[in-house]
């Protein structure tokens, strides 16, 4: 995920970022695609959670970290473990609930990890793993690490205790930590501004003492700066910041709910997807000269084969042996 | 009898309720305007308008809190958890202020409160989202706990639940909530307390409650084939337990099998073993066995999960260790 | 409690309120120091937290209340629990476990309730009365009431969820409810700087869009008048307020932690002393010729006669019958 | 040996265990600068400095969940509770992170934390302070659970926690910090599942743990008195639970009484007595006897305090029921 940038190349390499960040987007996308599908199969279960119309977020976001950094989600993370590096076919595997998926098919689509990549999960209770980004910047620190943190979540859960304890010890402790709030304007069929008093999510920054930026969730390279920005603070004596990155979701909740529903309208959503954060990250890309549209056009293919091949390999992979079902509950 | 689902029965009895009392009053996530996670609540909000039908934030604690609150001063709250997964984050308000305001106020502090939602595992959700917590709840001092396991009792328990001056936690189950079946119209109020025999038999006792009264029913019927003539006794009340229905099905058969959802270690079923075991020792032909939950967290992949579920073959298996036929 | 202010007798009946200000303060002070000495004796057992040094707060606010306002307080209330006029007695007798106390002697110091005064109890979890307090604000509005809830609580409460939870929630609602925060600088041996990011309790009012106010905790008539303001915000409209109340535990946490301990100097304990709030509102009161010394003395010696004969009736009370261990726990 | 008070056995084995492990470290309310609330980490500050001895705010959700997410990256945190009843609100990260991140992230993260601190009722704290939360924290696949009764198996047991790769639950005793007994210096373990006879006798088996270890031995001594033999068996750990002395014990004694501090409904003693009639049914010469805390929130009154918890007379009187002398 380092992005070199020796001062010769530039340009370039900006150029190499923009490309893996547009490619990235893509792999996001038309890996949930296929995922709505395998769902309407049967073939993924539970709750699934897509994240089409947020990609440039986590995208943004995680090329802006180094290797050894920690990342942390909600349940709405398959697009940070894309990004984050895990193989298409290890997160299609485990929403398949197989053994070669990348938590063994015991986690499932809310549920993703992976230690070595750092990539410390996906967890289901809204706003119960802020805290836990909290504790990862506390080891951090613990270890004299130059490391840090990026927690992400929903803006529903600025109502919940969780995120008020954790951004206050974050703040006492400095602790090396990036609170990224997606605030997609939903909880579920709620609009925040029907339980929440104060919308600007950036507003809770005062009381924590907090750096803080609002940030336009649709623009990945915004968000990339953004980020930038709070790595930079992270690193020299971890000023924690808080993030709110304004998107949008453009599915329902899961896979159960309907497009729009009744919480908000199909012309909303319409107007929303007319800032597809992939046209928009497209169109820069060849504005600027780095592609054109036949590179584009490529760069879909290209993922479009490895989302394809993801599906096979999780269809065609082993579940998990029976004995599975008593081991990992503890350690020896 | 009209027929409808547990969905429907409950729903039935949130609006004869609301009906009724103004006093009561639905609140929790995605009540209202959603028309509830699992629609037990649909049309309320358009019936009663959203004084009475309150959408709140993601706060669990905080409006479990409210809601206790608003029974301290006298009205009715329904708290509806979206699940009781998310319940385990306002417990203190449940167990600390709910469970132990009459007792610690002396006397003065009524608590006519419901809390209800989904309990247990429903299909592939996972370790966070599958649990069953009817022992913990059962075991507090100051609540009332029941657990349906078919429309009319649900319905019948939520009115029962509504006019309790107690805590009452109602344990409803995801997986039942499309089931069918014949409901009362009008005033059908099952007492808190009570168990029911849904099956009557004569060989072995299957005592089970919410969920795991289809699977024991199940079991039964096969054990039917196999010539062995199972009672299903339906708990539906775990706090308080109906120990004379219980002692009573014992003195007819001398054997028991308990069918939990719960986990294993110190689940509902082993109290129901120790009642047994203390008041009807001497009836007893077999030790009591037990099917519960596999002693783990609850696997994604659907195959494991299904083994970890009590299932009718593992109360077949059971009963028949508890009637030596293996 | 409330205060009959006929214009003709504007000026006789506030020296009456200030009067009977400074005997509620007085009250409580001599209330507490035998509370202590019956502590010492085995009278009275478990946690007892005193309430030395803060009078000026439970009788500045809660002289603004009328009688059918909701009053809910943390353990530390036996100032409150006197000022809202449960009697001495009632009280004294609850701190002895006795059948004649206000909470029949199963509550003891932290659960003092009295439901006909309206007083909602005492609560042992720190933070976990405030959603409490937002629900008797939720029912008074579900009846279209003009009445109130005021809760009260320690600084330390709102490094906790509960707190924003209940304060979110009754802003959106716009309960009315007044937030009154007694901030002492200390949870039991925690300054609060050391555990919160933002010291100025004040500060979180912006989070949530309610009006607020820092209020001198040690100036009696400084807080009714902030609470009279608060007061008029939620009776028109249900605006609530959270009151920021700065003030200073003489004592230590509990009966079973030393006068100043390891967290505090002695210094600063003696240099806060010398800002007694009852010194001061008696000097007040002197000075604007509603008493002389005299007159106090008076007072004081009025406070000391009731205190002690809330002892002798805590004494000789009955112990509940030995039934009442499995009374209560359900309602018939 | 050294003789020590329960207290200081606890300090002694989390100095020990900081001074072997840099990556230990202990945080909770109160624990640094105040010494701790009831003085278990008296002098730890001193010695390890704020960075391992971290003082935090009143948010016992957060700070557990920020003692799991250090855990996760491979630290061993002790994480104090000021009591077990204010670690109520954080069972969503004892239950939903701690005990699953093992099973949920496919056997990747280890999760080596302590939660530890006084459970059950001290003297006097009324019913929000005095709750003895064991059955609920042993029902838990996922967790381990230990309660020690003796200054040698506080320390024992808590350095096994600290060095074990599981969470694990350490239940101390505000009653029992001031007791005595002798220590063994250094390097002393007590193996996590293994219950310990604490006085051998045969007619009758006392099964018990933490503070009704101290219940059970006086009742065993008023026994003697009156002929009867009684053998005292410390459960010590609760999940796991060490089934094979228990049935050892009982194929010795054929009766029991199972002593906790709990409240009776799905309380750990009817794990006990479950297994028990599962695995000795034959051997069982009387069902088994419990003594429970009364099935009500706690009293400040202290008499019906007294009255409400397990008494070496409840004891002695359970024990003559299952001897059939009364
Ligand atoms: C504590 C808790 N309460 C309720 C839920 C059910 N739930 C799952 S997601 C969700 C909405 C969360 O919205 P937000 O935080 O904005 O994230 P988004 O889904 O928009 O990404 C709810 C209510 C839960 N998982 N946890
Ligand atoms: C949730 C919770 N955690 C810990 C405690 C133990 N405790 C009781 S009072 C207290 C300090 C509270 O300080 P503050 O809120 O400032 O109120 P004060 O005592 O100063 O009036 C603590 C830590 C508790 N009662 N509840
Ligand atoms: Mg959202
Ligand atoms: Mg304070």
């Amino acid at each position: 995920m380092a992005t070199a940038t020796a001062p010769a190349s530039k340009d370039q390499s900006q150029a190499e970022l923009h490309r893996r960040m547009l490619r990235q987007m893509l792999l996001i996308r038309r890996f949930e695609e296929k995922a709505a599908e395998a769902y309407a199969l049967g073939k993924i279960g539970g709750f699934c959670h897509l994240y089409i119309g947020q990609e440039a977020v986590a995208v943004g976001s995680l090329n802006a970290l180094r290797d050894d950094d920690y990342v942390i989600c909600s349940y709405r993370e398959h697009g940070q473990a894309l990004v984050r590096g895990i193989p298409a076919t290890a997160v299609m595997a485990e929403l398949f609930g197989k053994a070669t998926g990348c938590s063994r098919g015991k986690g499932g689509s809310m549920h993703l990890f992976d230690a070595g990549k750092r990539f410390m999960g996906g967890h289901g209770i809204v706003g119960g793993h802020i805290p836990l980004a909290a504790g990862l910047g506390f080891a951090i620190k613990y270890r004299d690490g130059d490391q840090l943190c990026l927690c992400y979540f929903g803006e529903a859960a600025v109502n919940i205790g969780a995120f008020h304890e954790a951004l206050n010890m974050a703040s006492v402790w400095k602790l090396p930590v990036i609170f990224c709030c997606e605030n997609n304007r939903y909880g579920m069929g709620t609009a925040f501004e029907r339980v929440a008093a104060v919308t600007d999510v950036v507003e809770h920054a005062c009381s924590y003492d907090l750096a803080a930026e609002l940030v336009n969730g649709m623009d990945a390279l915004a968000v990339y700066e953004a980020t930038t920005r709070a790595v930079d603070r992270a690193r020299k004596g971890g000023h924690p910041t808080l993030l709110e990155v304004r998107t949008y979701r453009f599915m329902g909740h899961s896979m159960s709910d309907p497009l729009h529903g009744v919480y908000r309208t199909k012309e909303e959503v319409e107007e929303q997807r007319q800032r597809d954060p992939i046209t928009q990250m497209a169109h820069k890309l060849i504005g600027d000269g780095v592609l054109d549209q036949a590179g584009v056009d490529a760069l879909d293919a290209e993922v479009r084969a490895e989302v394809e091949a993801a599906v096979q390999f999780a269809d065609q992979s082993p579940d998990p042996e029976p004995g599975a079902l008593l081991t990992d509950v503890l350690a020896e | 009898m009209p027929v409808l689902t547990y969905r429907d029965a409950l729903n039935q009895a949130l609006r004869e309720e609301m009906q009724r009392d103004a006093d009561v009053f639905l609140m929790g996530e995605e009540v209202g305007v959603y028309q509830g996670a699992y629609k037990v609540s649909r049309g309320l909000l358009e019936e009663f308008g959203p004084k009475r039908v309150v959408d709140t934030p993601i706060a669990e604690l905080g409006f479990a809190g409210i809601g206790v609150g608003a029974a301290m001063a006298g009205l009715r709250p329904v708290v509806e958890f979206m699940t009781w997964n998310f319940a385990l984050l306002a417990l203190d308000q449940i167990i600390n202020s709910a469970a132990k305001m009459l007792y610690m106020s002396g006397g003065q502090l009524k608590m006519p409160i419901v809390f209800r939602g989904p309990n247990g595992a429903a299909l592939q959700l996972g370790s966070q989202h599958s649990q069953a917590w009817e022992s913990w709840l059962a075991h507090m001092p100051g609540l009332k706990v029941v657990a349906p396991a078919t429309p009319a009792d649900a319905k019948g328990l939520l009115k029962a639940a509504i006019r309790d001056d107690n805590p009452v936690i109602v344990l409803e189950g995801e997986m039942l909530y499309n089931t069918k079946g014949e409901v009362p119209e009008g005033e059908h109020v099952v007492p808190i307390g009570r168990a029911e025999v849904k099956r009557a038999g004569s060989d072995v006792t299957l005592i089970c409650h919410s969920k795991t009264v289809t699977v024991a029913l199940k079991a039964a019927e096969q054990l039917q084939e196999q010539n062995v003539s199972a009672e299903v006794l339906d708990l539906r009340s775990l706090r308080p337990m109906d120990e004379p229905a219980i002692l009573e099905s014992i003195a007819k058969t001398n054997r028991a099998v308990v069918v939990e959802e719960g986990w294993p270690h110190c689940g509902v079923g082993a109290q129901v073993v120790d009642i047994i075991q203390r008041d009807a020792f001497d009836q007893l032909d077999a030790p009591v066995q037990r099917v519960t939950q596999a002693d783990a967290p609850m696997p994604y992949n659907k195959h494991l999960e299904r083994a970890a579920k009590a299932s009718p073959e593992k109360v077949v298996a059971a009963a028949r260790r508890v009637l030596y036929l293996d």
